[in-house]
């Protein structure tokens, strides 16, 4: 070692040689993987990899776990883990059910919204003021959640629906478009040209047919980030997440920010709930329909090292893929192990240029047992295709994970005056 | 704080506490709470409820049994749900496959569902080791995977049975022989497996190195590293002894009752297993005693619909007992903190009148 | 299909398929359970025990519900409980229920759906003087148990042969619940009957989740997905047998303007998918009802070797439906499929 | 003895408390405490540990209420119940341990709670530098604060407070963190800004620095109020008396009882830490009898060092060595079995189960060996009767063996984990801040049995931020720089300024 070596470890280390900014190196891994799958869905011959269709499917599937995940998001800022999203998440869906049934999708979306809050103001109260293990909390409101929601349908709905299971039938937003993009997008897609049909399939499927509450799903990403990072509200909820200590001591009142945002998250992860409800094509209230969605939800905000663009990125993966497989099922997810392959080797590319050898090594081997998964085989078992989102899910968090940086007091017991 | 006020109290509370607000929920739906307990309690007399509350018990207890060891260490393996299906599910399917003598056979199924269950249980702890992948994020993604993964093994290797899928039944020398009660039923055979594991599990904890270790990493993971304990081993072995634990709580309602895996196999025992832990302090009594009232809940709530009450108020009541069983540990660790600090200072303060900072008197 | 659906324009009108000529078979003569005058039974107690769905599920359990309403009008009886289950329930809270059921006095005792097909067979037994009946399973060797049971590849198959008909691509989808031995049946018949019809046409099956994982029956989400999967790549009739999932797939079917089955009953006539019900051209029946209703009335006249071994398309236990008219001008082909089968000309396999 | 200095000038005291009472449960922090603080002093806050300075403070700063008593700033009488309320009033406080959120900005943590000044933009930016400049500092308000040495994190601190418009700021032990440089350039910070006519109220334990800055001494003693002094009437010697009502206790060497056997030999230790050299090319041996002192400013890899010793670092190179054993790669506690002792830096966070009773505590790191371990199996009966024994000979002030570590006060639970540490017959004990936090009468009592186990052959490597501990007990002193052993210092003759030097790298090689 020399001492030119020895004078970077100084107690306050330089800034690093700037490089890319976060979201400039996301973009261009979202690029990578879209020409990925875009030479795979060519080399396959399974357009669906890229079509309009499949990036709708996607949409509508991702978009409860979106709004799942944000819910997560705003309240692991805040400092508090909320395991309890699935619970706040069937809570909306049956607000969202009974309250639109009534009076129409609007007044559903707010009552899932209010349904969501109250699941989350329980966790405030457990995990804040009583200082409750937060996942202990999050799993006795899943349970509560459930117990619940199947009480009140027990009660409420049976006498008109027949049945204590599910609610009468809900009126749905309707959908719009944005024409004549669309249309456009359409042509340019049925051209079938190398990348510019699959770049308009993915615009395509992301413009029509749109309903207003995936508009606000869309649109919370944003407004997420600015009231979390822009904004001074933001500033002092991020604050209780990262040292509350710090955060009373400048007059921030931690538990009404931290009461804030669970009660936020709930609302959140009850609109989720709406989403299964209130977008067109769903069924209205129904045991069991939510179907760990609120987990996934949470899997996506960490997937997204819980911020708004990455948990975005979590949710479309698990929307993507879940929607692929439902759609057009073995051999599209056998396709996507083509396109998996090639991602890996530009992993293994970076690795060797960046001279970690042993993970452009295991890069390498992942992508060779990729290639050959799909030399070998024709079609997965739907047993267990229909399980991709999961296991894409589980891949990337294990080749991701070590970069993730949760809020430093994420999970951890405030209470003021003791420190 | 080991006394047992610190132990009972909240647990008797917050149960008194959901029944208090479980009766508010039925009087508002027009049910009157009284009945509905009684019928509750008059079921377990009736047929063999008393038999299957426990027979459920002692499969409730391994399961809060696995989920105890990972609190232990702060580990929360949600992924028991997952693990016991699938330890079933591959134990199953062995044990209908050989044929060995009487006991032996019986054995090798046990041990089979124990390591399928530490194996599924070891790629999130090998996740949480290499990756720190979050074993809550990792276990929850397995138990889903785990649903394909048996589904796939079920079809591959089991039978149909007219419309049931299941895999092929074990034969008379794998299985299990029960404890004959007459008409109140059979008790399960493995029921004694599960107050083996408990004894065990008593013995590592609160004898044993190991589980002082494993104690310490959970107490406080910096002081258990200063103190020599490799949180690596531990997080690992912790999560494979839950998952072998998991792995086998499917089993005595196989080898003694079904003799088979059918994709009706029962779902939910892993949140169970995971409030049951919460309830029972993560202690083997607790946790026992835990089992059995959740098991009585679940088994005795069968009956509610006789008397028109939805059944569902049992789920009420389940997630109450198990919010309030926690706040109520909660306030009382507070009370007792502080009274022990108040009992040092007292203990201390009898040269001082005003002793501020016991370390800053003088001799 | 591996060009399909990438743009999603596939959907264009086609010709329709090349489509057989149906058998010529003389319908058997069999008739339909003569109009008996029910019998009197006032002081009868039916136990019924439901599966996972329960009442108001709009399916089988449903149909069952009506069939003990009818006999309960029409013989008089008052006595009825029924009893629900939870998802995921261990086997003994079924033999709970039964026992219940059976020690109360309830008798008969109606489980309906197979998952009770191992709790039947220890429980019975405990009860010699009950009589127990299990819907959709073959148990035998209790003498106590009445098994009901239906051919519903028979069934799906003649919607099969509407389907082909009705598909102007000559492509049709089938959409799996949970992918069990019950719910291949449907895909089977379904497939026969479509290939029967239309020896080139083509068939996308797919199942929302894998046996064992019975969210695939509570999933109106997946359902469309999967629905409109077939849709874009170009399948243009879709049935399902995906219990509450199924309403999935008739928006899908609707937001397209394409044609959809129904299952189990007729769902052209069901208050809970009414907005959907001009899309819904035919069900395949199956008659849980008339079997609950046949059942109890033998119960009623301790006549119980009068019922059927199996309720297939000769005695109408299967069946489709043309409420709404959208198929009336296939009803002789249909009915020619059908009279084949009911006679023996045409086997249809219960296996995808 | 109230040796009151009231001002002449008519104008009211910036702060005056009365009568301030505050209890915890089991523990007076504060009782009746008086105390008035003149507009544009510096005012000292002195008193052992554990005497209530900080629970003072915060009760002025508004993070706790007092049980009884009445806070006048500017003459008028307010009631603070929170932080903002102080703010409001013009008080500001760095704390003891800074507040500060390292996943935040520089700018973020300082705007926080006072967005409504200038917002949290360009406007902020503008306005922190500004103010930056007119205290005389650099910061960079877009850094993350983990980013930051401590002298930086201290002046975010210090800035959050003006940032805030404070002009009563409250140092809760500032200096306990910084080498003597920067004890310096603070100082003239302070001073410039009480020209300015801010208001200070400064704790610090080291009366020199004491001396070096305050107008004005009010001493605590057990939480209550020994008296006020102009700093120019009174001597160290009286202001020692006052705290603890005798003479401060010095750490003394004693005989050098060094040999020339080697018990711990480090040759060329390197570590890193993504792409940061924390460690590099470390020699080093410690003899038996033999205390090694290591001097550096906190973050200059003695953490590193000390894990690496310890094993719980993994090494890019080097060796290490016991005796004749070769430690290298070893495990932790193999390491703790070979007769290695480790008192760690934070006792809350590395050297206790808080929530077990000491008996419990006592296995901790020992757990594979008697007479608290029978192989496998726990040996409870003999860990209680071993817990016992330290009790008595480390005069640990407890109730009993069966009370929670955490009930225990901090000078009495570091005894408790020195002894456990000397348990066992060590051969080596590796001591991170001793005695940081402890009270003197604990202090002293450390230092003696420090001293008696090298007196029995025991090797010590020492790691102190007190330097004048580190002159008081070491017989060989190295001074460490960005991860390296930069200097060799003979405690015999070197000053705690010449150390200082040599710790900030203005100095290099032999020290004095
Ligand atoms: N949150 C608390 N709960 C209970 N007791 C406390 C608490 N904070 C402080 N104390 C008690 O109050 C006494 C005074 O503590 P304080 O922190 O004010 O001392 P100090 O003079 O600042 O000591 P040091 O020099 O160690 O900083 C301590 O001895 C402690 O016993
Ligand atoms: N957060 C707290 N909650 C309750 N009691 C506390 C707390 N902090 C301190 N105490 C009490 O204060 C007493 C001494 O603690 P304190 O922290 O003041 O000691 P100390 O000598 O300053 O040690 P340290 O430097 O570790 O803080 C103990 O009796 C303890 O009961
Ligand atoms: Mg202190
Ligand atoms: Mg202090």
């Amino acid at each position: 070692m020399t001492t030119t070596v020895t004078s970077e470890s100084t107690k306050v280390p330089p800034q690093p040689t700037r490089r890319m900014p976060g979201w400039a190196r996301v973009l261009l891994w979202v690029v990578v993987a879209f020409v990925a799958v875009s030479i795979a869905s060519y080399q396959t011959g399974v357009p669906q990899l890229t079509s309009s269709g499949t990036i709708q499917s996607a949409v509508r599937l991702g978009i409860p776990i979106l709004l799942a995940a944000l819910g997560g998001l705003w309240a692991e800022r805040a400092g508090i883990i909320n395991i309890g999203l699935e619970g706040m998440m069937i809570l909306g869906t049956w607000g969202g059910a009974w309250a639109g049934y009534q009076w129409g999708p609007v007044a559903g979306l707010v009552a899932a919204a209010v349904f969501g809050a109250l699941g989350g103001l329980v966790h405030a109260i457990a995990t804040v003021t009583f200082g409750v293990n937060h996942i202990v909390s999050g799993v006795a409101i899943n349970l509560l959640g459930a117990g619940i929601a199947k009480y009140l349908s027990t009660l409420v709905f049976e006498p008109i629906s027949r049945n204590p299971r599910e609610s009468p039938a809900v009126p749905k937003f309707d959908t719009y478009s944005a024409q004549p993009l669309g249309t456009w997008l359409q042509e340019l897609e049925d051209m079938q040209r190398v990348g510019l049909s699959d770049v308009a399939g993915i615009l395509g499927g992301l413009v029509t047919e749109v309903s207003p509450l995936t508009m606000l799903a869309y649109l919370l990403v944003p407004v997420s980030y600015l009231v979390l990072w822009r904004s001074p509200f933001g500033l002092r909820l991020r604050s209780c997440g990262e040292n509350p200590v710090a955060a009373e001591s400048l007059g921030v009142n931690v538990y009404r920010y931290k009461y804030l945002a669970v009660i936020i998250s709930g609302a959140l992860a009850g609109i989720g709930g709406a989403a299964l409800i209130l977008n067109p094509g769903q069924a209205g209230y129904l045991e069991g329909q939510t179907n760990n969605r609120g987990y996934i939800g949470l899997a996506a905000m960490i997937f997204g090292n819980w911020r708004p663009g990455g948990l975005l990125g979590g949710a479309a993966l698990f929307g993507y893929s879940d929607g692929l497989q439902l759609r057009s099922g073995g051999t599209s997810v056998h396709a996507l192990f083509y396109g998996a392959t090639l991602l890996l080797v530009v992993v293994a590319a970076v690795q060797v240029w960046r001279r970690s050898w042993f993970a452009a090594g295991v890069s390498l081997v992942a992508a060779a047992v990729m290639y050959a998964v799909y030399w070998y085989t024709d079609e997965l078992p739907t047993e267990l295709t229909a399980y991709t989102p999961h296991l894409v899910t589980l891949v990337v968090l294990g080749v991701a994970s070590q970069r993730l940086r949760p809020p430093a007091a994420n999970g951890l017991q405030y209470r003021r005056g003791v420190d | 704080m080991n006394n047992w006020r610190v132990r009972l109290l909240p647990a008797a509370l917050a149960i008194v506490f959901s029944v208090v607000l479980c009766s508010a929920v039925l009087l508002i739906s027009g049910a009157n709470p009284i009945d509905t307990l009684l019928e509750m309690i008059a079921q377990v007399g009736r047929g063999m409820t008393a038999v299957n509350i426990v027979n459920t018990a002692g499969a409730y207890y391994l399961v809060a049994i696995a989920a105890a060891i990972g609190f232990q260490m702060n580990l929360l393996n949600i992924g028991i749900e997952g693990q016991y299906r699938l330890g079933a599910c591959v134990a199953a399917i062995v044990g209908g496959a050989v044929s060995l003598p009487f006991g032996l056979h019986a054995v090798l199924v046990v041990v089979i569902g124990a390591v399928t269950g530490a194996l599924w249980c070891g790629i999130a702890a090998v996740l949480k080791v290499y990756r720190g992948v979050s074993e809550v994020i990792s276990t929850i993604m397995l138990n889903t995977l785990s649903i394909g993964l048996i589904a796939f093994l079920v079809a591959t290797f089991g039978e149909m049975r007219g419309n049931t899928q299941g895999t092929v039944p074990i034969p008379a020398s794998g299985q299990v022989p029960g404890i004959p009660l007459g008409g109140a039923g059979t008790m399960f055979g493995l029921v004694l497996l599960s107050v083996a594991v408990g004894v065990g599990y008593a013995v590592l904890v609160d004898r044993t190195r190991y589980g002082f270790q494993l104690r310490a990493s959970g107490l406080s993971p910096t002081a258990a590293l200063a103190g020599g304990v490799d949180s690596k081993k531990m997080i690992m072995s912790a999560m494979l002894i839950s998952g072998a634990i998991a792995g086998v709580a499917g089993l005595p309602e196989i080898l003694s009752r079904d003799h088979t895996f059918t994709i009706n196999f029962p779902t939910g025992y892993g949140f169970a297993g995971l409030a049951i832990a919460l309830l029972g302090r993560n202690h083997p009594i607790g946790i026992a005693f835990g089992a059995l009232l959740w098991s009585f809940l679940d088994k005795s709530s069968l009956t509610l619909d006789n008397i028109g009450v939805p059944k569902e108020i049992v789920t009420i009541l389940q997630g109450t007992i198990v919010l309030s069983v926690v706040v109520a540990y909660e306030l009382v660790r507070r009370r007792e903190l502080a009274a022990e600090q108040r009992r040092v200072g007292r203990a201390l303060g009898t040269e001082a009148p005003a002793p501020a900072g016991t370390g800053g008197e003088r001799a | 299909a591996k060009d399909g659906g990438g743009g999603g324009t596939n959907n264009a009108e086609g010709q329709g398929c090349r489509l057989n000529a149906p058998p010529t078979a003389t319908a058997p003569p069999v008739q339909p359970t003569q109009p008996q005058a029910p019998p009197d039974a006032k002081q009868m107690r039916v136990g019924l025990a439901f599966d996972i769905g329960g009442r108001g599920d709009a399916s089988f359990n449903d149909a069952s519900v009506a069939g003990l309403d009818r006999a309960k009008a029409e013989m008089g009886f008052t006595d009825v409980k029924e009893l629900d289950a939870g998802a995921g329930e261990p086997e003994d809270a079924k033999q709970t229920r039964l026992r219940q059921l059976a020690r109360e006095g309830y008798n008969p005792v109606i489980a309906v759906g197979y998952a009770y097909a191992d709790s039947v067979k220890v429980v019975a037994p405990e009860f010699p003087g009950t009589k127990f009946a299990i819907i959709d399973e073959q148990v035998d060797g209790v003498p106590n148990v009445t098994s009901l049971v239906f051919a519903e590849e028979q069934g799906s198959f003649l919607v099969g042969v509407i389907a082909a008909h009705r598909s102007k691509n000559c492509q049709v989808g089938f959409v799996g619940g949970v992918e069990t031995p019950l719910i291949q049946k449907f895909q089977a018949g379904f497939e026969a009957g479509a290939k029967a019809a239309a020896p080139d046409i083509e068939i996308d099956s797919k199942y929302l989740t894998p046996a064992g994982d019975f969210s695939g029956f509570q999933d109106p989400n997946k359902g469309a997905e999967v629905a409109t999967g077939q849709l874009e790549s170009g399948a243009d009739v879709v049935y399902h047998a995906a219990g509450a999932s199924g309403k999935g797939v008739f928006s899908a079917v609707k937001q397209v303007g394409a044609k959809a089955i129904g299952v189990d009953s007729d769902q052209y006539n069901q208050p809970t998918v009414a907005e959907y019900k001009d899309v819904i051209i035919s069900s395949m029946l199956k008659r849980v009802d008339l079997a609950v209703y046949d059942y109890i009335s033998a119960v009623a006249r301790d006549d119980l070797g009068s019922l059927p071994k199996k309720f297939d398309l000769a005695i109408d236990g299967v069946g489709y439906s043309t409420s709404g008219g959208m198929v009336n001008d296939l009803v002789p082909v249909v009915d020619a499929y059908k009279a084949a089968i009911a006679n023996g000309d045409i086997k249809v396999s219960d296996k995808p | 003895m109230k040796t009151a200095t009231e001002p002449e000038s008519g104008d009211p005291p910036a702060v005056e408390l009365t009568g301030i009472t505050k209890t915890f449960p089991g523990v007076i922090a504060n009782s009746d405490v008086n105390l008035s603080v003149r507009a544009g002093e510096v005012h000292a806050l002195c008193g052992e540990n554990g005497a209530g300075k900080s629970t003072l403070m915060k009760i002025l700063y508004g993070m706790q209420a007092p049980d009884s008593g009445t806070i006048r700033v500017r003459g008028a009488e307010v009631r603070l119940r929170t932080p903002a309320e102080a703010i409001r009033a013009g008080i500001g406080m760095v704390h003891q341990h800074f507040m500060l959120a390292d996943n935040l900005t520089v700018l973020e943590n300082i705007v926080l709670g006072a967005e409504g000044v200038h917002g949290i933009g360009a406007k902020a930016r503008r306005a922190v530098l500004d103010l930056a400049a007119k205290a005389g500092f650099e910061v960079r308000p877009d850094v993350l604060v983990e980013r930051l040495g401590v002298a930086d994190r201290q002046r975010v601190e210090i800035l959050k407070v003006l940032y805030r418009g404070a002009r009563i700021i409250i140092l809760d032990e500032p200096t306990a963190v910084l080498v003597p440089q920067e004890v310096d350039e603070l100082f003239t910070t302070l001073r410039t800004m009480r020209e300015q006519g801010f208001t200070f109220l400064f704790i610090s334990h080291k009366l020199d620095e004491v001396r070096a800055i305050a107008d004005t001494i009010t001493v605590l003693r057990r939480g209550t109020t020994v008296g006020t002094v102009p700093t120019d009437e009174v001597t160290n010697q009286r202001l020692a008396e006052m705290m603890v009502g005798s003479e401060l206790p010095v750490p003394e060497r004693g005989e050098s009882t060094v040999t020339d056997r080697e018990v711990l030999v480090l040759s060329g230790l390197s570590a890193s830490e993504q792409d940061r050299v924390v460690l590099s090319d470390v020699d080093l041996v410690v003899r038996a009898g033999e205390v090694v002192g290591i001097a550096g400013v906190e973050g200059n890899g003695q953490t590193e060092l000390v894990e690496a010793i310890m094993g719980m670092r993994p090494l890019d190179a080097g060796r290490i060595a016991l005796g004749e054993r070769d430690l290298t790669g070893l495990p932790t506690l193999a390491r703790r079995e070979a007769g290695i002792g480790y008192v760690p830096e934070d006792r809350h966070r590395q050297g206790l189960l808080l929530d077990e009773p000491l008996w419990y505590n006592r296995i901790l790191g020992h757990q594979t060996r008697r007479p608290v371990a029978r192989g496998r199996w726990l040996d409870r009966q003999g860990a209680k009767a071993d817990a016992t024994r330290i009790v008595e000979q480390f005069d640990v002030r407890t109730p009993g063996i069966d009370t929670d570590a955490s009930a225990l006060s901090g000078g009495n639970q570091q005894k408790f984990v020195v002894g456990r540490e000397l348990s066992g017959d060590p051969v080596l004990l590796i001591a991170a801040h001793p005695t940081r936090g402890v009270d003197v009468g604990a202090q002293a009592g450390i230092w003696d049995h420090l001293r008696a186990a090298r007196a029995e052959g025991l090797a010590v490597l020492l790691i102190s931020a007190d330097l004048d501990e580190l002159i008081g007990l070491s017989d060989t002193i190295r001074v460490m720089l960005r991860g390296r052993l930069v200097a060799e210092a003979d405690p015999r003759s070197v000053t705690a300024e010449e150390l200082g030097a040599a710790m900030t790298g203005a100095q290099d090689g032999e020290v004095a």
